[in-house]
């Protein structure tokens, strides 16, 4: 059971360094869903019985993450007519390194933090850890509105897989990580990204710095 | 009644005697230089005559450049009436009066520096800068004496100040005011009363636009200003105290004499100082009463 | 029931809101909800409600001492509102109006929320209906200030999500099963799993204190007070700031519980006193005065901080500047929003003469300014002088040193851009603006109002208002 | 009868307060009246044997009232009450709603609570009402610098002050909370016997010696009282600063004090006296002139106290008393004869329009009165007999011989700070001959100074006021001692029933026969000089022919000499233009004097701060990525900061 978690978990990492790799926005949005997707399965792997609330928010996720963001994200995209991340401020391989390097840090640090008998052997806490870390180094090394949004949602995936360890004794909290992630999702990309694209017509954040000292 | 006699008597012997030392100073540097010179007496009849005579004033003067010169004078009388006359005492003797004489001191140089400026000339204005300035470093060195002796003698008041000697630190203060003497009545080396080029002058640039009876109360304030300082000097350093009545008014008018004696005598054998070495000088003098105020210090503590 | 009111009322409102047709008319949806509220808030002050421990949602001790002063300041914001509404009549205002109405509710909800997840779920919703007042202006500056606070905040709201859950580890860690209300939480206490615990302090602490403003957080707010009209900037200063920072307290006294206050203290203080010392640097120079409110501002969250660090006697105090801070705040917003509108800008370098120009207003600004820089006999200076009382009291002396500078450098900053708005002689282009800006009683009045309001908090003292906010203090540190 | 009195000059002043802003004459029936009730309390107090005290259950910020009046506040209220009702009538011709319409009101307004929190400071007996009052009278004294607000040399310098004036409360600030901590109250009064507080005496001559313009701390002073109306510098110079003074008599009888809290006030003082009076002698600008001079009189003040604070020291020696006398004499002298200086200062700024003094001279003729009495100021404020001035220094001076005849280790303090503040006399001597006689001796240098007016009826009468008030103080000083002894007495109770020193009465016989001989020598001589017809003639020229008047002796070479010996401190700046070949165009020679604390000390420091201010500011660059990059930071930091603690 851990087995296929793991893996899945796995693979949400490498999507992690897919993410902090590329340079087209396509195949970011494309990582993100997919990190999405791998997210709403894996509380039904959780190996216990299915109750209502889990497949819902299992749904939820799979929906939110897969499937709705993206869409409205490859069209912002398509109306601000760009499919590339030119010259961020931390370049692709730096990324990669810091993300690969985080991963490895996380790894190596999650032993020391107490942990349940049941996660102890999983990858949950590493992986979420290496997942908000991409997230991170997405909003602060690029440049362009729709891949910092993709930062965002990336290190939000890695919250909600750290919120997973509580699915059983706490839902609600894990519930309200799926809301923050519809809520804030729509808001910056269906209005705000799509704002700035009217005000500014580019989503260059570079061009945002109007407002300073 | 008697009181009141003496004190008339005491009033009479600074008004009419103070004139006498500025002829005796002239008469003595005149024999120094091998000339006859003019009579002890010639400042009183100077006074005479200035007294007669009318008035001329600048145009631009106000009323107070008349007046202002009387002010200075009552100012000096009273600082004098506040120094004691060797066993004669003082007319008025009370804790602080030596605080009161210093301050009518400055209260004259306050009035003639205001007449002096009243004319808007500048050699007077020179004049009085160079006066009021100088008086900075000379008042630190009178206090500075004052001290000395007030450590000494354990009193504020003149009458018991004076009364014994400075104690071992007596030369220094002598030496220190001795030259406060020549500056304060701007005698040679500070200044040279008989020069007639204005821009070398103190005093006498001072008084340059003032005529008749207003001269002639400056210049016997003057002269009363000198005795205060020859009597001040003589009963610092001469033990008045311990010799009779007699003896005492004998020492104290030789002291007086001594003392014109000696200006007399610097007159003639200094030129006057450059203008930039008389803080040197007055500096001097200050760390002079300086030294005899810790002498006196060290002597009262052991 | 009645506290649930309190939330319901504004939502409903803000739904008949978006339901209103004429654009006239609705603006006076506000001062009727802003009544209902008070009075509900008023109601619930004077006789509170039982509150059953495990209630996820109640009027408890710390929503009574808060809560009363975000309810007044909506109010006379609302009143305020209605004329500065009837200026801005060339666009739309039911999104606007229907932010500010679920504004208001999400903060009734926050403030009395006593469950880890629902708090953070509120304040996140408060943040989120707080974006369209940003951009209400519509200006490419006010999208770049909302675009900026958004992601600034949504980091926070994040983070403090994933603080939430780790201090949701802590308890199941420690066995507990999954009850997430801070009573529960608390009486765990020292069964919370210790790293847990302290790596959910420094999350949710950077999390809230990213709503709050404290440095380094703190850089979303210049650019949204800078960009929104006054009113909003009085709403987000005095009530949006303050759900946060009880959301701090309340997570402060769980870490107390667990037997970590110490190192819990420690941190607000010195997160506190940064926050003040960088602010004062930036009130230094700055040159916009309405930037300057937003430095100030921070400033003042520094020193709520700085008090919550001081055990009870310093919360109960903070409580009290977080009465005093946001009534003087608002009224330093409101007449901003004025001076700002009838000058045309906001930049020092040319607004000038504004005693001139808009006395009353400038009249207004300078007393708000007097009043928020500590001096008396307004609220602030009462309550901040409680805060170095305490701080003394606690023996911080280098701290209390810093403190006062920080004071004093703000007060230089402050005063520096103030007098340079408002002495002088304004500029001729400014003389044509000024004229056409009217100073009616609707927007002089509410400054007017809030300035009344702190001075009374400062000169009567209401000894009740005190016995709410040791009440307050007393349910964060439960004796043993 | 003390407390309706102080009730009703209250309700006077509040009242004036708003009847200010509309009606002047009614505004300045209330405002005299006040003040009139409030001497009348004061004068109560002084009569009565013990202070008056008040406590009351009503609650003002939380705490109860607390009033008290005992000698010392007594003294210091006389003193706000008398010049705040002259200041109030000069101001009606000088400020009036004619040359002023826009700023008079407000003026009048502010001015009446300008004395009403002076008022208040003196009466609250509560640390936290002491703060209120005080910041009240700050803001209040600031509104009335700036009343002419649109001039930036006039903004510049309320904020100079208003900045400094916060300074000094925010020290207050730490100390009157430190009292209450320690004494678990923020009610005031005696507290010698806890021993733990003599510390807070630092923080609070700190405080209140930055608005009694202490040497270091006045760097506020000068350009406020310059670019302030006439009317206000003078309140500010007589009364203002006072109030600092006040805090620290005050406090220095209540708390128990440090070791070597004497030693420091009164080195101090002397510094103070001494290079105030250098800064004095330099300026050239009137106002600033006198600005200065208030430095060093607040010196002589200190001098004063931090000899009472030795004797204290030394088992309450008797001549700590005569020191501590000496000072609070001069507060009210000073009070006094800077007030009239600084209205005669006014009404020449009235009638020429500028504070240079190189551009005045002869003035005597057009405004005969301001002349007079400006040079009557002059003499009392240089010190010399027969004038108040002299007679708080004399008393002074008395405790000062005494302690050195006393050969304790005070002397030591004593001995140099005599000669210092003879120094000082001498140099405050030669300030006022030059001031006097560039303003007004001589020939008009420029033609406002020829074309210049007295001042009216208005303006003159409270000069008589306080001329008056000088050569009373001056000739009768033995009138005044009951109330300074009971303030000393106040101050320290162990030296109560202690009676006059006997020389006062002597001293003031002195002055009446020297007055009386100065008179009568003066009529005599001027007499005789009218006996014959006075010749008018040119000045003595040596010879020159075409004399101007911009060849008398200037403000800068009349002070020369003397400030020569201060270059080090004064640091003045000079710009030549020196005329050359054979036919010169005009040459310039222009000296300023800076404020050398503030630009060669202050400033530097403030440049210091807004560099790192504008390096923190460049921080905030508008960038999101950084933005975010700071929450990570932050985060990292928080958490470096708990791993440590939690190590720990």
């Amino acid at each position: 059971m851990n087995a296929n978690l793991n893996l899945l978990i796995g693979l949400a990492m490498g999507l992690n360094l897919l993410a902090l790799g590329t340079s087209r926005l396509p195949a970011l949005i494309r990582a993100m869903s997919a990190q999405g997707v791998i997210l709403g399965v894996i509380p039904v792997l959780l190996g216990h019985d299915l109750d209502w609330r889990v497949a819902l928010i299992a749904l939820a996720t799979l929906a939110g993450k897969g499937v709705v963001i993206p869409s409205l994200l490859r069209r912002a995209m398509r109306t601000a007519q760009i499919d590339r991340e030119l010259d961020p401020l931390i370049g692709f391989v730096p990324s990669l390194l810091l993300g690969a390097g985080g991963a490895i840090a996380a790894l190596a640090l999650v032993p020391l933090l107490p942990l349940l008998p049941e996660h102890a052997n999983t990858l949950l806490v590493p992986g979420a850890l290496a997942t908000v870390l991409t997230g991170f180094i997405l909003l602060i090394g690029r440049t362009k509105a729709i891949s910092q949004v993709c930062g965002y949602l990336i290190l939000e995936n890695g919250i909600y897989l750290f919120g997973l360890l509580l699915i059983k004794a706490m839902p609600l909290l894990v519930e309200a990580g799926v809301l923050l992630d519809l809520t804030v999702g729509v808001f910056i990309i269906g209005i705000i990204v799509d704002r700035i694209q009217r005000a500014f017509d580019s989503l260059d954040t570079r061009k945002l710095t109007a407002l300073r000292e | 009644m008697i009181p009141l006699a003496h004190q008339l008597l005491r009033l009479a012997c600074w008004v009419l005697l103070a004139p006498l030392l500025p002829g005796i100073i002239n008469q003595v540097k005149a024999r120094v230089a091998g000339r006859r010179g003019p009579p002890v007496l010639q400042l009183y009849y100077d006074l005479a005559r200035l007294w007669r005579k009318g008035v001329v004033v600048s145009t631009l003067a106000s009323p107070a450049f008349v007046i202002l010169p009387a002010v200075a004078w009552v100012s000096l009388l009273g600082a004098a009436l506040l120094v004691p006359l060797g066993p004669a005492g003082a007319a008025l003797s009370f804790h602080g009066d030596v605080l009161l004489m210093l301050y009518l001191l400055a209260l004259g140089r306050f009035c003639t520096a205001w007449a002096a400026m009243e004319t808007g000339s500048a050699f007077e204005g020179m004049g009085v800068v160079r006066e009021v300035s100088y008086a900075v470093l000379s008042e630190a060195a009178i206090v500075a004496a004052v001290l000395a002796l007030c450590v000494q003698t354990g009193s504020v008041s003149m009458v018991t100040m004076l009364a014994p000697t400075a104690g071992a630190g007596v030369v220094l203060l002598g030496t220190g005011l001795f030259i406060v003497l020549l500056a304060e009545n701007c005698r040679v080396p500070f200044d040279d009363p008989t020069t007639h080029l204005e821009l070398t002058m103190i005093h006498e640039v001072m008084v340059l636009d003032h005529s008749g009876p207003p001269l002639a109360v400056i210049l016997h304030g003057a002269s009363m200003k000198l005795l205060l300082f020859s009597l001040l000097l003589t009963q610092a350093i001469v033990p008045l105290a311990q010799h009779g009545p007699i003896a005492a008014t004998g020492l104290l008018a030789g002291g007086v004499l001594a003392v014109t004696l000696a200006v007399g005598i610097v007159e003639s054998l200094l030129a006057r100082f450059a203008y930039r070495r008389v803080p040197l000088l007055l500096t001097t003098a200050f760390l002079l009463c300086l030294f005899a105020l810790l002498v006196a210090w060290k002597g009262g503590a052991s | 029931m009645k506290s649930l009111l309190l939330v319901i009322v504004p939502l409903l409102a803000a739904a008949l809101a978006a339901a209103w047709p004429s654009n006239r008319s609705r603006p006076l949806l506000l001062p009727a909800t802003g009544l209902i509220h008070t009075f509900l808030c008023a109601w619930l002050f004077f006789c509170p409600p039982p509150v059953t421990p495990g209630a996820w949602l109640a009027f408890d001790p710390l929503a009574r001492a808060v809560l009363p002063a975000v309810s007044l300041l909506f109010l006379v914001c609302a009143w305020y509102g209605v004329s500065y509404l009837k200026i801005r009549s060339e666009r739309s205002n039911r999104i606007f109006i229907m932010a500010l109405l679920a504004v208001l509710g999400l903060l009734s909800a926050g403030h009395q929320s006593r469950h880890l997840g629902l708090l953070w779920i509120f304040t996140e919703a408060v943040t989120l209906a707080a974006v369209p007042l940003l951009h209400f202006n519509g200006t490419p500056r006010a999208f770049e200030a909302t675009w900026k606070y958004l992601l600034v905040g949504g980091t926070g709201i994040a983070l403090s999500l994933l603080g939430s859950l780790c201090l949701g580890y802590a308890s199941l860690h420690g066995g507990g099963e999954g009850d997430l209300t801070f009573v529960a939480l608390m009486s765990q206490g020292a069964g919370l799993s210790r790293p847990w615990v302290l790596i959910a302090w420094v999350l949710l602490l950077v999390g809230y204190g990213t709503k709050m403003g404290l440095t380094p957080m703190h850089t979303w707010k210049p650019e949204a007070y800078g960009e929104a009209a006054g009113i909003v900037g009085a709403i987000l200063a005095g009530g949006v700031t303050s759900v946060a920072f009880t959301a701090i307290l309340r997570i402060r006294s769980v870490v107390g519980a667990a037997g970590e206050g110490a190192i819990a203290d420690h941190t607000l203080l010195v997160i506190g006193l940064f926050s003040m010392l960088v602010a004062a640097l930036f009130l230094l120079g700055t040159r916009d005065f309405k930037r300057m409110l937003a430095y100030s501002s921070v400033e003042h969250m520094g020193i709520l901080t700085l008090g919550a660090a001081l055990g009870p006697a310093g919360v109960a105090a903070s409580l009290f500047h977080v009465w005093s801070n946001s009534l003087t705040k608002g009224a330093l917003f409101l007449s901003a929003g004025n001076i700002r509108r009838a000058a045309g800008s906001a930049s020092m370098d040319e607004v000038r003469g504004m005693n001139i120009l808009t006395p009353r207003s400038a009249a207004l600004f300078v007393t708000g300014l007097f009043a928020v820089t500590a001096c008396p006999p307004f609220g602030p200076f009462f309550s901040e002088l409680k805060i170095l009382r305490a701080s003394l009291e606690a023996g911080h002396m280098a701290a209390t040193a810093m403190f006062l500078t920080c004071l004093l450098l703000a007060f230089f900053g402050l005063t520096r851009v103030v007098f340079g708005i408002v002495d002088g002689r304004p500029a001729n282009h400014a003389k044509a603006t000024g004229k056409r800006f009217v100073e009616s009683a609707g927007v002089i009045l509410p400054p007017l109002v809030l300035l009344g309001l702190s001075l009374w908090l400062g000169l009567f003292q209401p000894a009740l208002l005190h016995d709410v906010w040791a009440a307050a203090a007393a349910q964060l540190y439960p004796s043993p | 009868m003390t407390g309706p009195l102080l009730v009703l000059a209250v309700l006077l002043f509040g009242t004036a307060v708003v009847v200010g802003q509309h009606w002047p004459r009614p505004w300045l029936v209330l405002t005299l009246a006040a003040c009139l009730a409030s001497i009348g309390a004061a004068l109560s107090v002084f009569a009565a044997a013990v202070g008056w005290e008040w406590k009351s259950h009503i609650l003002l910020g939380g705490e109860s009232l607390h009033l008290r009046l005992d000698g010392v506040s007594a003294l210091f209220m006389v003193l706000a009450a008398v010049v705040g009702g002259a200041g109030a009538v000069y101001s009606c011709e000088y400020w009036s709603d004619r040359h002023y319409p826009e700023s008079a009101p407000r003026g009048r307004s502010w001015w009446s609570a300008l004395v009403l929190s002076m008022v208040l400071v003196l009466i609250v007996s509560n640390g936290l009402h002491f703060l209120m009052a005080w910041e009240a009278f700050a803001i209040c004294g600031y509104f009335l610098i700036t009343l002419e607000n649109q001039k930036p040399a006039v903004r510049s310098a309320g904020w100079l002050y208003l900045a400094s004036s916060h300074a000094g409360t925010v020290c207050l600030f730490g100390f009157f909370t430190l009292l209450a901590v320690k004494t678990g109250t923020w009610d005031l009064g005696p507290l010698r016997e806890h021993a733990s507080l003599s510390p807070l005496f630092w923080l609070a001559l700190a405080g209140f010696g930055m608005k009694a313009g202490i040497f270091p701390l006045h760097i506020w002073l000068p350009s406020a009282h310059a670019n302030a109306p006439s009317h206000v510098s003078a309140i500010l110079s007589a009364v203002a600063i006072k109030m600092g003074v006040y805090g620290i008599v005050r406090f220095s009888g209540w708390l128990p004090m440090p070791a070597s809290a004497g030693w420091v006030v009164i080195g101090l003082g002397a510094t103070s006296a001494l290079l105030g009076v250098a800064f004095t002698l330099a300026q050239n600008d009137f106002k600033r002139l006198l600005a200065y001079c208030s430095v060093e009189n607040i010196g002589i003040i200190l001098v004063g106290l931090g000899a009472a604070l030795l004797a204290r020291s030394h088992g309450d020696a008797p001549w700590g008393r005569l020191a501590l006398a000496g000072a609070l004499l001069h507060v009210w002298n000073h009070g006094a004869f800077k007030a009239l200086l600084f209205f005669g200062a006014g009404s020449v700024l009235h009638a020429t329009g500028t504070r240079e003094m190189s551009r005045l001279g002869g003035l005597w003729r057009t405004m005969p009165w301001t002349a007079g009495l400006f040079a009557l100021g002059s003499v009392a404020v240089t010190g010399l007999p027969p004038l108040n001035g002299f007679v708080s220094e004399w008393i002074l001076y008395l405790g000062l011989f005494d302690a050195v005849t006393d050969k304790q280790a005070a002397a030591w303090a004593a001995l140099p700070v005599i000669i210092l503040l003879a120094m000082s006399g001498a140099l405050a001597l030669v300030a006022f001959t030059k001031a006097g006689s560039m303003i007004f001796l001589g020939a008009a240098r420029t033609k406002p100074a020829a074309q210049a007016h007295e001042c009216g009826l208005w303006m003159r009468a409270p000069m008589l006021l306080l001329a008056s008030l000088c050569i009373v103080l001056g000739l009768a000083p033995i009138f005044v001692w009951p109330a300074i002894s009971r303030a000393a007495d106040a101050w320290s109770l162990t030296w109560a029933g202690q009676t006059a020193p006997a020389p006062l009465l002597t001293l003031g016989w002195v002055h009446l026969g020297l007055a009386a001989l100065i008179i009568a020598a003066a009529a005599l001589l001027w007499k005789k000089a009218r006996s014959r017809p006075i010749r008018r003639a040119p000045t003595w020229d040596c010879g020159y022919a075409a004399p101007t008047a911009k060849m008398q002796y200037s403000s800068g070479s009349f002070a020369n000499l003397a400030t020569a010996w201060f270059f080090w401190i004064l640091r003045p700046s000079r710009t030549w233009r020196r005329p050359h070949g054979s036919f010169p165009a005009e040459a310039l020679l222009l000296d300023r004097v800076p404020e050398t604390v503030l630009e060669q000390a202050v400033l530097p420091l403030a440049a210091r701060i807004m560099q790192v201010s504008s390096a923190v500011r460049r921080l905030q660059h508008g960038r999101l990525s950084a933005y975010i990059l700071y929450v990570v930071a932050g985060l990292a930091g928080l958490a470096v900061l708990v791993l440590l603690e939690s190590a720990s």
